[in-house]
């Protein structure tokens, strides 16, 4: 069994049952726009969005996290001694999930677990979490999933992917953990699946033929490091950048964070913060050298780090999954594709 | 406003060509619908790519902080008294700029147009005084004038209030316009609804400092947000550091805010913080019969005294 | 900000004007026992989650 | 799962004061559990993150070197939030102390080879280790000649005093202690910056030579010129570099020159790899 049927009518059904064992996230519209959000009982996800505003990335790396707990009276035997504290990690879903947000994890986990470490919180929350895609029908104009190494229909890191067929959805099994969704919420009408799946084939041909935007990468690897570092372009592409940190906190594949101690009265916590490259402070030494002192500095670092530092280090492609978001909310409209195309086409011209 | 264009162009390669100005600050357009993006032209082949229409939100003020070249610089009427606070409080000498004065007729509001559509805007095009906004499977007519961002749309200051050229006639100013009607009914909730209306209002707030780096008087080294010793304000999402950054935020800009919709503008989770520095502003007016960045000559209320400030809070 | 107006009060009182500041030291004790205790803007411990 | 962001707790054991002007303190610590002492296995050229309770983590490098046994030692300058609570704190207080982090100097392939130590300021601590390392009886016939070229701005800003002076005795190890000025008539040792001493005292570069450098960036930029004309090859001048650091394991985003985490790839690089990076440190 690879492909199940889910009829729209048993939608809600399957949702209540599986909201009695997992905790259930789904696209929510709240004012103007949608953003996942932890569903309350018998609140169903809007499967009408076209994404998110902001990328569901924190549900498994929260925007702020306590990582200990301390306290700093010395009456206690373990004042000053860091304590782990007790979390969560009962299963979650997340349903709605569109394919590049999900392949972003793959990106970001490159980072999280590595060989010689391994983040244990971002770690366990993956391992609790259950991805339930929806396969994009309508991409926005500004997505470019398909040049960015993923796609409308792309399945690497989904547990389950759903594609909307009228008055039902199939659901595409891609692992174990998406298996074990689906008969929790007891969803198991099985389908003709050599019809079925013609059928995804077409309907993930025809939302590949609406991403009308691209990107060029082939030429990013090989170029040298410092060569495109001291390309004349910076000055041009950072010229209108403000330094805030929104395109690395809506993107989905940002993840860098800081480290903070938050002190009330004589306990406190030590805790994990999103922090931006974009910020000045991010890199200021105590000294007051900061060795990113400039705007063109910590733009180029942006772009340097997800479209050649990243490539580089990990050979698989580059640090952005085409989602758009940074695209469509830089208020000054600062545009990763057009970036992308002075440095591949930079190393085209230094060849 | 869209013939201000030529004009635009035509200033700006005459003063890069007479070497009165290194460079002209204007905008170029955007790779998404209604956005332009800052752009900057050091020679006359440069100015090619600028372009004029009321998608040019962003204010530029932003971009001569700490630049020490003669810059050419594309004002309306909130940037140009932007222009105004930053000669008041020394941040910019007066001939270090020349000032190309844009009489404005408002922008057009992204964030409003864009919620009035189901799917996505693929297109949108714009002449005098309507736009034509095109997606898939829709199109439809609006009224430029129901469509401006809010403080263009309660602005009474559209002509440059100071300038070297000019890219067209002045405009009509708006009378009798009510700036304050929102700021009114937050005024009269009781102190427990006013917090909790805060804190929904800045609930969707995810710290991106957007507001505050679009704002050209929001130019400190080192924000009070963002100090160590002291740290005022935690860096987490604790919902009281999220509104102790907005408020105090909104306070440092008191009597020098020229509304000019930048911060609201930039937000990417469309929170509307002018009402902070709209009820500062009418404080300032109420109080002190000022309103900002209308003459460089001027001390603002903050840095003067006068025997008659009101004083009656002290008990 | 949702303070409510009495719970920030501004007086001039000279160093001389001992009986004063024991006056309105009193009257915003008094005032703000009112209130009870302020639950605006007051940070608690990060939630665990 | 073992936590890399868990500190071992450990209890300040001995303060110094090292410098005259005081900004400069080493700080001895005994791990509160002794079994973390073993787990806390290190070389010298790896820092740890200090973890002062309620204020934060600082990354700092290890003064003391792993044939020292029962403590680990750090010398912390004053600089900033973490640092300057730390200068306040006393012995017996209890903190943490995460590592080791970070690669450490190359001391297989400098086995068999001359070293030359040269150092500049506070940043000689890690160097420090090293020295006391390939003194100590087990190491130093690993090891040809070794040089040691360490300077600070005056007599008393030179760290470790009394082991300079205990080196300079040795005839195992070639000292040159200088400072850039004094008015001490007494002053028995150099005068000169760092650079203007490694030209007239480093032995010349070739393949059995090794120079390990640590300084202020003003000290590196000239000391490069100085090993280019004693002809060391650039992948064999070994470098630690410094920048802002939170994780300590190469996730937290800050610190990268390039793709190379300096907190976890580094800080230990040789020449010959800067060059092929960014220079943002």
């Amino acid at each position: 069994m690879k492909i199940v049927q889910i009829n729209k009518e048993n939608w809600t059904d399957g949702l209540k049952k599986l909201s009695e064992i997992y905790r259930l996230f789904g696209p929510v519209k709240e004012d103007d726009f949608h953003n996942f959000k932890e569903l309350e009982q018998g609140q169903l996800p809007d499967l009408n969005c076209l994404n998110t505003r902001l990328s569901p990335k924190s549900i498994i790396y929260p925007q702020s996290e306590v990582m200990f707990e301390y306290t700093l009276d010395e009456n206690q035997k373990d004042h000053h001694i860091l304590k782990e504290v007790k979390k969560d990690y009962s299963p979650q879903a997340v349903i709605g999930i569109r394919p590049c947000d999900a392949k972003a994890f793959a990106l970001v986990r490159l980072n999280f677990d590595t060989p010689e470490h391994q983040d244990p919180y971002w770690l366990k929350a993956y391992e609790a979490t259950t991805l339930v895609g929806l396969a994009c029908e309508s991409p926005c104009s500004s997505c470019f999933c398909t040049t960015a190494g993923c796609g409308p229909y792309h399945e690497e890191e989904l547990d389950l992917l759903l594609i909307d067929s009228g008055d039902q959805y199939w659901a595409k099994i891609i692992t174990d953990k998406g298996k074990v969704f689906l008969k929790a919420a007891g969803w198991t009408q099985t389908v003709d699946e050599k019809t079925a799946l013609k059928e995804i084939k077409a309907k993930k041909q025809a939302a590949e033929d609406k991403i009308c935007s691209t990107v060029n990468t082939d030429k990013l690897r090989e170029i040298e490091t410092n060569e495109l570092y001291n390309a004349p372009f910076w000055e041009e592409v950072s010229f209108s950048c403000i330094n805030c940190g929104t395109c690395t906190y809506v993107c989905p594949t940002c993840w860098c964070f800081d480290i903070q101690d938050e002190n009330l009265g004589s306990s406190g916590c030590r805790m994990r913060n999103w922090d931006s490259c974009m910020y000045p402070l991010f890199t200021a030494h105590g000294s007051g050298h900061n060795p990113r002192d400039t705007k063109l500095h910590r733009v180029r670092q942006r772009f340097m780090h997800k479209l050649k530092y990243y490539v580089d280090k990990y050979d698989t492609g580059i640090q952005c999954v085409g989602c758009g978001r940074c695209v469509r909310l830089c208020p000054v409209n600062i545009d990763i594709r057009r970036v992308c195309e002075l440095m591949n086409s930079h190393a085209v011209m230094t060849d | 406003m869209l013939s201000y264009i030529d004009k635009i162009k035509e200033i700006s390669i005459r003063l890069l060509k007479e070497c009165r100005v290194e460079m002209v600050i204007g905008f170029r357009k955007g790779t998404v619908p209604m956005m332009n993006e800052p752009h900057f032209a050091k020679s006359p082949e440069d100015v090619e790519n600028f372009v004029w229409d009321s998608n040019c939100g962003i204010n530029l003020c932003n971009y001569f902080t700490n630049r020490g070249e003669k810059i050419g610089i594309l004002a309306k009427g909130c940037d140009s008294r932007n222009i105004v606070t930053h000669i008041i409080e020394n941040k910019i000498k007066r001939d270090q700029l020349v000032i190309i004065g844009v009489p404005c007729k408002g922008m057009i509001d992204k964030r409003k147009i864009s919620a009035m559509f189901e799917g996505e805007i693929g297109e949108v095009i714009e002449n005098e005084n309507n736009i034509t906004v095109k997606g898939d499977g829709f199109e439809k007519n609006l009224n430029k004038k129901d469509v401006l961002q809010q403080n263009c749309a309660i602005c009474i200051h559209r002509n440059p209030v100071i300038h070297d050229e000019l890219v067209g006639e002045l405009v009509e100013e708006q009378i009798d316009v009510d700036r304050y009607e929102d700021v009114r009914e937050i005024e009269a909730l009781p102190p427990q609804e006013k917090a909790t209306y805060f804190e929904k209002l800045l609930e969707p707030c995810i710290r991106c400092y957007a507001c505050r780096n679009a704002c050209p008087l929001c130019y400190c080294p080192t924000c009070f947000t963002d100090e160590s010793r002291p740290q005022w304000v935690g860096k987490g999402q604790d919902p009281t550091d999220v509104s102790t950054f907005h408020f105090l935020r909104a306070y440092h800009c008191a009597g020098r805010c020229t509304d000019c919709g930048a911060c609201e503008r930039s937000c990417p989770v469309g929170i509307n913080m002018r009402v902070f520095t709209k009820k500062l502003e009418k404080d300032c007016l109420e109080l002190f019969e000022w309103e900002a960045g209308l003459d460089p000559d001027v001390r603002p209320p903050l840095d003067t005294y006068r025997p008659g400030d009101p004083d009656e809070f002290i008990k | 900000m949702g303070i409510e107006p009495d719970r920030l009060q501004f007086s001039w009182v000279s160093s001389a004007e001992a009986t004063k500041f024991v006056q309105v030291a009193t009257e915003v004790t008094l005032a703000i026992k009112d209130l009870g205790p302020n639950k605006n803007l007051v940070k608690t411990m990060p939630k665990v989650a | 799962m073992q936590n890399p962001y868990m500190p071992y707790p450990v209890r300040i054991d001995n303060i110094t004061v090292e410098t005259e002007d005081k900004n400069l303190k080493t700080f001895r610590f005994v791990f509160l559990n002794p079994e973390d002492e073993e787990k806390f296995n290190y070389h010298s050229g790896q820092f740890a993150e200090l973890s002062v309770t309620g204020k934060g983590e600082i990354p700092i490098g290890i003064a003391s070197s792993p044939t020292e046994k029962g403590f680990v030692t750090f010398t912390v300058n004053k600089v900033g939030l973490v640092s300057s609570y730390l200068h306040a704190m006393e012995e017996g207080d209890i903190m943490g102390v995460r590592g080791p982090l970070g690669n450490w100097y190359p001391w297989e392939q400098m086995e068999g080879k001359n070293v030359v130590i040269i150092g500049g300021g506070f940043a000689f601590t890690t160097l420090r280790s090293s020295i006391v390392y390939m003194l100590d009886p087990a190491n130093r016939s690993k090891f040809k000649d070794i040089h040691v070229i360490y300077g600070a701005r005056t007599p008393g800003m030179l760290l470790y005093w009394d082991e300079l002076i205990e080196w300079e005795k040795r005839d195992d190890i070639n000292m040159h202690i200088t400072v850039d000025g004094t008015d001490d008539p007494n002053w028995k040792y150099n005068t000169g910056f760092v650079p203007t001493m490694a030209e007239q005292k480093a032995p010349p570069g070739g393949e059995d030579t090794y120079a390990v450098v640590c300084g202020p960036p003003i000290m590196i930029k000239f000391t490069q010129p100085v090993l280019d004309k004693l002809d060391y090859s650039h992948d064999r001048i070994i470098m630690s570099l410094e920048n802002r650091m939170k994780c300590g394991i190469g996730m937290c985003g800050r610190c990268n020159i390039g793709k190379e985490f300096v907190c976890k790839d580094g800080p230990v690089f040789t020449l010959a790899e800067l060059n092929r990076t960014p220079r943002e440190y």
